[in-house]
């Protein structure tokens, strides 16, 4: 098949594609536009750090972009081309990633990452293992910040009043501004910036400030996610901000604080809190957690004893908590502690264990709590010698007169505002609401809006808002300080995509500053830290490549309490708020996907389920069941009640909740209700973020608005709120249908001490379930074999068939461990981000087609199930299964493909589509795959996933539209993907490969080295060096993947674990991937104590005839009189 | 069968005396009809013009029919995704329609088949009918799982062709197993229905040829290969249709079987079932014959058929009916015993969940149709009143349509794990799917009713009293 | 009817057989040819941008396939070289010839030449050049001896099939490493009497056990 | 035309009369004759001295095949040519491969059942002499024929002629070739 060959011009080529980004086009390197931006962006000049090599590398990649688009040509395949650099890039091999750090500033700290690059095209980011704190693990939001890189709907372009401006005009517009103000020192100059821990930006508003010396700096931020320095001023009279060192805690008390997930430096926190709760061995310590809360976080999902409690009385819970502690101050605090009945045994028991551990314990409030809390929860750390132990504090870094929004605001009211510079944030959105933002702002002449959208600021009176176009964290140079202070660079991974500009750039300009490279005013500002006499090129060269700033830390500082000051910061006592349905108690929180809003366009975050409500795509009013009756709020269960009732109702298998108006003050909001087991009765939880109207197609229409109900004096809580039926409904696309385990033996609990215990029988999980009475799959022969022996001969114990040896260099499986596992969420974005899976949209997952491999299943249970499922038929309504909990235990799963020896799916797939290989790995051949989907009606997990539409082709909202649907991939999202992992197309099933693209490429990286090495004989991995997507980001470590071959693996040592079991273990499928029981680790002193997790309990009662009078004769399990239960 | 031969040796003098009417068995062809009647009778259907009634019936068929060629060219071009399916229902009504009609089209086959092997002669005059039957019904069937695929395209896979991917099946697979019995079963069905159509085709041959209308009689005469009636092809046509009788039999029980094994040999509580295969067969020839009745009784009372499909049949097929639902019923009942006998958890919950669950009504139709329904077969009066058969026979249609919907459903939407436990609702694509293949069905039986005689000429007439060499002529003038 | 059907119709069914099967093979033979790995792209061999010999670079300037191809050995890709390569002898060699027009405009203004794709595999399918050329597979086992072409061609399958061939015997076509490099050298088990034996030697020595099921090369 | 006729062809009333006639045609020892009947009639066979038909030897024959095709295939494909472990069943079991090769058994039994029948009756024969015989109409309706070849070598118009009538055979024609 000879054709001529004609040079087909690329510009040429390309111009018949659809959207494209001139960064993806190797023609563009040659443009003159592209050069001049090169040119601004990296000057010529210090070419020997490996930063800039980088960049010089960036330009060059710029023109590799991949391979040409498809030719016209070939009867049978296009024609395609390949496009080599035109000059070699120093350390760049094409198809091997190169890896650089950065960090993803959030708030007040940041989070140290790594960044895969493809090419100079960043794919992937995982947590910086330099940065001890963290130990390689990275947030949810960090994992998804990579698709807000390659967001197709971001803004494009600087405008003014709507219309495009070029760079020129934007320094232009900055140098004027500049200009202007210096004759006045800036009067009627305002800033509203985000807050942020970067020391340059620091350093540049300093100089700001002393240029523009009447000018007004103020930052805003909708949530808090910190202790407020106010309260250590008070308590210790000093400006000091806690460090948590939750590893050395053996008892905590959580105070409304989500500390595993919501507040500043929770990976920090979830890694030592896992530390202190991990246990591998009999007479390992275990932590304790006590946790007061009036919503349910994923911290009181972990909790031992969870009090619910009104956010607003937790003033008095903390009093209270003090008295008992502390020494003198019960006449005082009792004066606060009225109102608020809070059951004494409990608080007292709760403090003699503290004081049992002084030094080891710890107390924290929730960042959103008044300062009061925190100034008493200050005093109890001292009290039990947590401070220097489990806490340090450290001096706050705080801007000096830094001014807040609300005088801000008052400041424009008074028409003292010329000209206002919106540094990121969005306030017209997220403003309390009595300020009215949106059109506070119009009556400012000028306003420069710095931002990554267009959203609701910069739709707001255009005429006079220039919108400057803000740069990714992944595309601009910077610097932040994690949440105990150390420096982390923020590096770019490729150009601006659009010719953003970074804030750094502006202050910059703005301080009339002659040097506005971001490079060097980080280079600047990091060399000045590392003190006299640092040599800037090799400070950088390491920072850089460290990805963090040794020792740059603030040292703790010693305080001492001071009750005075507390007595002085209560002021006179306010009898806390008596609850009911007429007085209700809301908590505005930041949303656990997209925080404040700022996440809302992140496809990745939206379908993320919220790992306790499982409702992706929207937010919902949260009520307690007891409210919920109160409300009438009922839904129709089944004929008979054969499961325990739905949370919610659902109709057709989608929730239909219904709409409420809820009432502020004078403000309201409709939004869907929620029931949410475990919330305090009359507290009613409105997570934000949600309701945008100004931003991409993904954030627009989903949930609702609650800012809007929130003012100035109740940014966190407000009381005197209602709800009120309207008789609309909403459907909610909620991803886990039913809520209770069933008493069946999924997830496996006992408590850490006393009877039934860990204690007394470390291999407790053997006594659950139906294999605990019946013959051993795996025959007498396999039970004296060894673990390695089993991974590879397969035993066939009593089965009629004999099976295949895996004869595999390495046997590869996977161990979870639930106890530590906090249900973050940040393994299921981080595989999404991994394998290219697709998002579905809304109106998908409504239907249960979310693409997910990894999910996080999340049970209540409360020990009152029917032993009977046909109990109504006697029992009626007096049935248990007819309620749902008040007081719930929470037991989180991480599911996915676990990789069954004797799969059922491979047993049914009549084209050979999903076998076994040799390693034991459960492989997925897409291209031979015809969709049947037999195998997922067989897979007893659920874990596989099909592609009913073309998700990666199509629009969302176009699915149903087939083939008259616009065709194809915007050029933007495909640089997203991961050149490792096939894109799946429509009508494939797919499901968790054990990351195969990771597993393979080790061991060829191995095999080479070796091979160079002159060892080719060593073919085996060493244990560590493959690590897949969900176990590197996991925060906590609960996740451990490894060759089951070599003992001395961490996965076979955790699999060694006497806790170690297989779910749904009786089928004989025998999955690779294995979980470590649960451990509850209650007081027995406390009221609340249960002698048995509820789920242990549930089980009992469904299997064990002995726990009730008259048996379960539905289904008696005989063994189970004798093994099954105790 | 027949005499010994020295009986036929002796002289027809004593044999004249014979009445074959005092035979103790019910006349299958009443009112002493002649050969020739019989022909007239049967060609009559095709030779005379079109009625208006059957234009009118065909063009709705049509009609109908076009909803399923419309369903299913959307489906292609769009995905499986326009069908109601999700996790963890990823079989739905596409695998209870395949089911559902397979099922039909066993009665077909054993009405042929099993009652020509136990020398069943009342079943000559519904045979033919019940064959076509069987293949209008295979073919429908065949639509679903050829279509429910995500990748149609590739379906070929399914089939052991050499390729440069050198990868073949997986036979352990049921579904593979499906590929091959579905196929097979179409295949002999057809085979079967065509060699019992060849002495017919001769006859319409030749009478078109005198009636002079050329061009259907090359066409008929085409198919019939130059049949010409000789007792040399006869003996050995007689042999190959025994044959073929023979293994139909057994092909029609494993054919239900292996679509069975679809769930018995999965792990779903619920389908993990021994019981499947029997209980599988049962309701297949139940509904078969459900099915059997819903369309001979029209056309019975349309073409004034009532000497050829006598009482005696109509009886004889409620009373199979009859045993067929109990058999089905007991299944039901067995089911629930394993479950609590089997003492596993899962295995109650799904059982229980299905009489209670979400989806109790569709238990309870079942349970309604195809338990309650045939036990009104025990009355005589009522198998004797044509009308209330009919409509019964229409209950037990709905009736197994449900128990596959509930099987394949309730099983998967909740199994082990209550966090992936679902609610399947049907699409509307799906439902006028279904709905458009009763058109699909009914063309091609219009079709068959219009251009193919719908009874075996030359097997009615060997039933016949006159076709009795020792006593044929005792009837002096069979009346015309 | 007789009086329709003359005599010669007896032999229609025949004939109807034999046409039949002569169609049957016909369409056996196409599908054949399309399906199997014959008909791949062997024998494809466009025209480049610029008329590069392999032939002359490897046999009369006797370059080794790494010093053009320089990440091979480390990488999954095999890499093109960039013009700036070209350069380092076609700066002084031929410095002005019009044939090198695009190499010398691509390695100032840092356009890449776009070289046509010739060997290549499905998205779906991972090939890794790496694993192979460290391993003892040579470059010829699947490009064929480029070092004797003029105009590159495709000459051996690439299907499935071709992968999976030598996927199970591996010995048969092994090579010593040291001759990887060398298109011309023989496979260890054609090198006389002990050949087998050597070969096998290298495959039990390496523990070389190439992946036969979908994850090798499927992800 | 002088040429020799294919055969002589009678006509009978009813089954009873052919089968008396054919019986004694069968005894006056002629080989190359036949009936021609618009059903099967019982008996016949014996009547006209035909042996039992070779049909099911064909079709046994043509069930082997399919049952051993469908073993084989199913070893070679999974145990020779492919091994790959499928849920850690075996590569190859008779218990997996019945359903399959018991479904071509069945096929290739009526494939051969059918073939051989054709076979057997020399089918498809669109032209045959009796054919033409202008009341052979009847002859699939309600009329029996027996009709004795030329071939035969007791074959003599005449005597021939003389049996047919004898043995009540109505309007004795000859037929053409």
């Amino acid at each position: 098949m000879k054709r001529k060959f004609e040079h087909p011009a690329p510009s040429e080529r390309e111009q018949l594609t659809g959207p494209r980004y001139w960064r993806s086009l190797d023609e563009a390197a040659a443009t003159p536009g592209f050069r001049a931006q090169l040119e601004r962006e990296f000057p010529e000049g210090a070419d020997t750090l490996d930063g800039v090599d980088r960049r010089h590398f960036m330009k060059i990649m710029a023109a590799s972009f991949a391979l040409g688009g498809v030719g016209v040509a070939g009867c049978r395949r296009p024609e395609k081309f390949i496009l080599p650099y035109g000059k070699s890039v120093e350390g760049v091999v094409p198809g091997l990633p190169s890896y650089y750090a950065t960090a993803m500033p959030v708030r007040k700290w940041a989070v140290p990452l790594l960044a895969e690059t493809h090419q100079g095209r960043p794919t992937k980011l995982e947590g910086n293992p330099t940065y001890e704190a963290h130990g390689g693990s990275a947030s949810l939001a960090a994992q998804a910040s990579i698709l807000e890189l390659y967001d197709p709907e971001r803004a494009t372009a600087h405008t003014k009043a709507g219309a495009p401006i070029t760079r020129e005009q934007v320094d232009q517009l900055l140098a004027s501004i500049a200009q202007n103000h210096a004759a006045t020192q800036g009067a009627g100059l305002a800033f509203l910036a985000e807050e942020s821990s970067s020391p340059t930006r620091r350093r540049l508003v300093a100089a700001l400030r002393a240029k523009f010396p009447r000018s007004v700096w103020a930052e805003y931020e909708p949530v808090a996610d910190e202790a407020p320095v106010a309260a250590a001023q008070a308590a210790f009279g000093a400006a000091v901000r806690p460090i948590y060192h939750f590893a050395k805690a053996k008892r905590i008390v959580s105070i409304d604080a989500d500390f595993l997930q919501g507040e500043a430096g929770s990976l920090a926190h979830a890694r030592g809190f896992s530390a202190g709760r991990r246990v591998t061995k009999k007479g390992d310590p275990m932590n304790r957690l006590y946790a007061v809360e009036s919503g349910l976080t994923l911290t009181g999902s972990m909790a031992d004893h969870r009090l619910r409690l009104a956010t607003s009385h937790m003033l008095s819970f903390a009093a209270r908590l003090a008295a008992a502690t502390m020494q003198g101050v019960l006449e005082e605090l009792s004066k606060h502690t009225v109102g608020a009945d809070i059951a004494s045994p409990w608080i007292n028991e709760c403090a003699n264990d503290l004081l049992a551990h002084k030094g080891q314990a710890l107390v924290v409030a929730g960042a959103h709590l008044p300062a009061e809390v925190h100034a008493v929860v200050h005093g109890i750390n001292a009290a039990i010698g947590a401070i220097g132990q489990t806490v340090e504090f450290v001096p706050a870094e705080t801007t000096p007169g830094v001014s807040t929004i609300s005088a801000l605001a008052t400041a424009i009211k008074g028409g003292a505002v010329k000209t206002l510079v919106v540094l990121g944030g969005n306030p017209a959105y997220n403003a309390p609401a009595d300020l009215d933002w949106a059109n506070l702002q119009k009556a400012v002449p000028e306003v420069v809006r710095v931002g990554y959208y267009v959203d609701e600021t910069s739709a707001a009176n255009t005429p006079a808002t220039t919108q400057i176009l803000r740069a990714h964290y992944l595309e601009s140079w910077g610097d932040a300080r994690t949440q105990d202070g150390t420096v982390v660079p923020v590096q770019p991974m490729i150009l601006p995509l659009f010719g953003g500009l970074t804030d750094l750039e502006i202050l910059a300009r703005l301080a009339g500053d002659r040097n506005t490279d971001p490079y060097a005013l980080v280079a600047a500002t990091i060399t000045g830290l590392a003190g006299a006499g640092a040599n800037t090129e090799k400070t950088m060269a390491r920072f850089l490549h460290d990805g963090l700033l040794a020792r740059s830390a603030p040292r703790p500082v010693t305080v001492r309490f001071n009750f005075g000051g507390v007595k002085q910061l209560l002021g006179s006592p306010k009898p806390a708020v008596q609850l009911s349905a007429g007085n209700l108690e809301v908590r505005f929180v930041a949303d656990h996907r997209v925080d404040d809003g700022r996440y809302a366009n992140n496809g990745w975050l939206q379908e993320c389920p919220d790992p306790i409500t499982k409702i992706s795509w929207d937010n919902a009013i949260l009520i307690s069941p007891r409210l919920a009756r109160d409300l009438g709020v009922k839904h129709s269960g089944s004929m008979i009640q054969v499961a325990r009732a739905e949370e919610a109702e659902f109709t057709m298998g989608k929730e239909n909740a219904p709409v409420f108006e809820l009432t502020v003050g004078n403000r309201k909001v409709r939004g869907p209700v929620h029931i949410q087991p475990g919330l305090a009765n009359y507290t009613v939880i409105v997570p934000l973020g949600y309701g945008r109207t100004v931003t991409g197609n993904v954030g627009k229409g989903a949930g609702f608005n609650a800012y809007l109900a929130r003012a100035s004096d109740g940014l966190h809580t407000a009381t005197g709120a209602t709800l009120t039926a309207t008789g609309e409904r909403r459907l909610l696309a909620n991803t886990q249908e039913h809520w209770s385990m069933e008493g069946r033996d999924i997830i496996r609990e006992a408590n850490f001490e006393g009877a039934n215990s860990y204690q007394e029988n470390p291999a407790y999980v053997n006594t659950i379930g139906m294999e605990s009475h019946a013959p051993s799959n795996i025959g007498k022969v396999g039970e004296k074999m060894t673990p390695q022996e089993r991974a590879t001969l397969i035993p066939r114990g009593n089965s009629l068939y004999s099976t295949p040896k895996f004869d595999g260099h390495h046997q590869w499986g996977m161990s979870i461990d639930l106890n530590t596992c906090i249900g973050c969420n940040a393994c299921v974005v981080a595989c999404q981000a991994e394998n290219n899976i697709p998002i579905v949209g809304k109106e998908q997952v409504l239907r249960g087609r979310e693409m997910h491999w990894i999910r996080i299943d999340r049970y209540y249970s409360d020990g009152t199930i029917d032993d009977r499922a046909m109990a109504d038929l006697f029992g009626g309504e007096k049935s248990g299964n007819r309620d749902l909990p008040e007081e719930p235990q929470i037991s989180l799963q991480p599911m996915t493909c676990v990789h069954c020896e004797l799969a059922p799916c491979e047993t049914v797939c009549p084209v050979n589509a999903t076998v076994h290989d040799d390693e034991g790995l459960n492989t997925m051949a897409y291209n031979r795959c015809i969709g049947t989907r037999y195998c997922a009606n067989n897979c007893p997990y659920k874990v596989r996933r099909f592609n009913f539409f073309d998700w990666n082709q199509r629009k969302l909202d176009e699915l149903y539209l087939g083939q008259l649907a616009e065709f194809g991939t915007p050029e933007l999202v495909k640089m997203a993907k991961n050149p490792e992992v096939t894109v799946r197309m429509r009508g494939v099933m797919e499901k968790c490969t054990y990351c195969v693209q990771r597993v393979q490429n080790g061991k060829i990286q191995h095999k080479v080295k070796m091979a160079r090495e002159g060892k080719p004989g060593d073919v085996k991995v060493p244990d560590g060096t493959i690590k897949v997507a969900c176990e590197q980001t996991c925060p906590v470590g609960a996740i451990t993947f490894g060759d089951i071959l070599d003992p001395n693996s961490a996965v076979s040592k955790a699999k060694a674990r006497e806790q170690d079991y297989a779910v749904l273990g009786y089928l004989n499928i025998r999955p690779r991937t294995t979980y470590s029981g649960k451990l509850r680790n209650p007081n027995p002193k406390m009221p609340d104590y249960k002698a048995l997790p509820h789920s242990r309990t549930e089980y009992d009662r469904k299997n064990v005839p002995q726990v009730h009078g008259h048996g379960g004769h539905d289904h008696p399990a005989p063994g189970a009189t004798k093994k099954g239960g105790h | 069968m027949g005499h010994a031969p020295e009986h036929t040796s002796a002289a027809p003098a004593i044999l004249a005396e014979v009445k074959p009417a005092h035979l103790p068995r019910a006349t299958l062809v009443e009112n002493d009809r002649s050969f020739s009647w019989i022909t007239e009778k049967i060609c009559g259907i095709i030779e005379g013009k079109t009625p208006t009634w059957w234009w009118v019936c065909f063009i709705l068929a049509c009609f109908v029919a076009s909803f399923t060629v419309a369903g299913i060219t959307y489906l292609v071009i769009t995905g499986v995704g326009v069908w109601g399916h999700a996790n963890p229902v990823n079989w739905a009504w596409d695998i209870v329609n395949f089911v559902f009609w397979i099922g039909i089209g066993h009665a077909g086959t054993l009405i042929s088949a099993i009652l020509c092997l136990l020398r069943q002669k009342w079943r000559t005059s519904i045979n033919r009918a019940a064959e076509a039957m069987t293949i209008f019904a295979v073919v429908c069937a065949a639509i679903f799982p050829v279509f429910h695929v995500g990748r149609v395209w590739y379906a070929w896979y399914l089939f052991p062709i050499p390729n440069s991917n050198v990868i073949w099946q997986n036979f352990r697979s049921p579904l593979e197993w499906d590929v091959f019995a579905v196929s097979t079963y179409g295949t002999v069905s057809v085979l079967f229905w065509y060699v019992g159509l060849l002495p017919d085709l001769a006859v319409l041959r030749d009478r078109f040829f005198v009636a002079g209308n050329k061009v259907r009689s090359f066409l008929y005469g085409l198919f019939a290969l130059g049949w010409r009636g000789s007792n040399r092809h006869w003996s050995n046509y007689e042999m190959a249709y025994i044959i073929l009788a023979g293994i139909s039999t057994p092909l029609v029980l494993s054919v239900h079987t292996i679509v069975s094994f679809d769930f018995a040999v999965s792990l779903l509580p619920g389908w993990h079932t021994t019981i499947f295969p029997p209980y599988f067969v049962a309701g297949a020839i139940f509904s078969g014959f459900g099915m059997v009745l819903t369309l001979m009784l029209p056309l019975r009372a349309i073409y004034g058929l009532q000497d050829l499909i006598t009482q005696y049949h109509i009886d004889c097929m409620c009373k199979i009916t009859l045993a067929t639902g109990t058999i089905v019923g007991y299944a039901y009942g067995m089911e629930f015993f394993i479950a609590w006998y089997g003492a596993n958890p899962y295995e109650g919950f799904a059982f229980i969940n299905r009489a209670f669950g979400h989806y109790a009504w569709a238990y309870w139709i079942m349970i309604g149709c195809n338990v309650i329904t045939p036990q009104f077969f025990w009355f005589k009066k009522i198998r004797e009143n044509t009308s209330l058969v009919w409509i019964l026979s229409i209950f037990v249609n709905v009736g197994m349509w449900f128990e596959r919907f509930v099987i394949i459903v309730t099983s998967l939407a909740r199994d082990f794990l209550p966090s992936s436990w679902g609610y399947y609702s049907p699409s509307i694509v799906e439902i006028f799917t279904f709905f458009g293949t009763f058109g699909v069905f009914s063309v091609l039986f219009l079709l068959f009713i219009r251009f193919l005689p719908v009874m075996p000429m030359a097997e009615l007439k060997a039933v016949t009293p006159q076709a009795d060499v020792h006593g044929g002529h005792g009837h002096a003038e069979p009346k015309h | 009817m007789s009086k329709l059907f003359p005599k010669s119709a007896n032999t229609l069914p025949f004939q109807i057989v034999v046409y039949l099967v002569v169609l049957a093979g016909i369409a056996t033979a196409g599908v054949t040819y399309y399906m199997t790995p014959k008909y791949t792209r062997v024998g494809y061999a466009p025209v480049q941008p610029v008329p590069f010999s392999h032939a002359k670079h490897v046999q009369e300037v006797g370059l080794d396939c790494r010093y053009c191809h320089s990440n091979v050995d480390k990488s999954g890709h095999s890499n093109i070289p960039t013009a700036q390569t070209c350069m380092n002898c076609h700066s002084v060699v031929k410095a002005n010839s019009p044939l090198l027009a695009p190499v010398r405009e691509s390695a100032e203004k840092g356009t890449p030449v776009p070289w046509v794709w010739i060997h290549t595999t499905p998205d779906y399918a991972y090939f890794n050049h790496a694993a192979h050329v460290n391993r003892g597979v040579s470059c010829v086992e699947c490009h064929g001896k480029v070092n004797e072409m003029d105009v590159v061609s495709h000459t051996k399958p690439l299907s499935m099939a071709f992968c999976i061939e030598c996927h199970r015997d591996p010995a048969a076509r092994l090579r010593d490493p040291k001759d990887v490099f060398n298109l011309n050298s023989p496979r260890l088990a054609d090198q006389g009497a002990d050949g087998a034996k050597k070969a096998a030697g290298f495959v039990h020595d390496w523990k070389v056990m190439p992946p036969q099921s979908c994850s090798g090369c499927h992800r | 035309m002088a040429v020799q006729p294919y055969g002589l062809i009678a006509t009978f009333k009813t089954a009873p009369d052919l089968y008396h006639a054919a019986e004694q045609v069968r005894d006056a020892g002629y080989r190359h004759w036949d009936c021609i009947t618009p059903f099967p009639v019982h008996g016949l066979d014996k009547a006209m001295g035909l042996k039992r038909s070779i049909v099911p030897r064909i079709s046994l024959a043509g069930g082997i095949t399919g049952f051993i095709t469908g073993m084989t295939m199913i070893w070679w494909t999974g145990q020779i040519d492919y091994p790959l472990i499928v849920g850690g069943k075996p590569l190859f079991s008779p218990m997996f491969a019945f359903p399959v090769s018991y479904e071509l058994t069945i096929l290739f039994t009526a494939f051969a059942t059918i073939g051989g029948m054709l076979l057997l009756n020399g089918l498809p024969r669109h032209y045959h002499p009796v054919l033409k015989y202008d009341h052979i109409v009847r002859g699939m309706d309600d009329t029996f024929f027996i009709v004795i070849e030329a071939r035969d070598p007791r074959f003599n118009v005449a005597n021939t002629k003389a049996l047919l009538e004898k043995i009540g055979g109505a309007s004795v024609t000859e037929l053409e070739p």
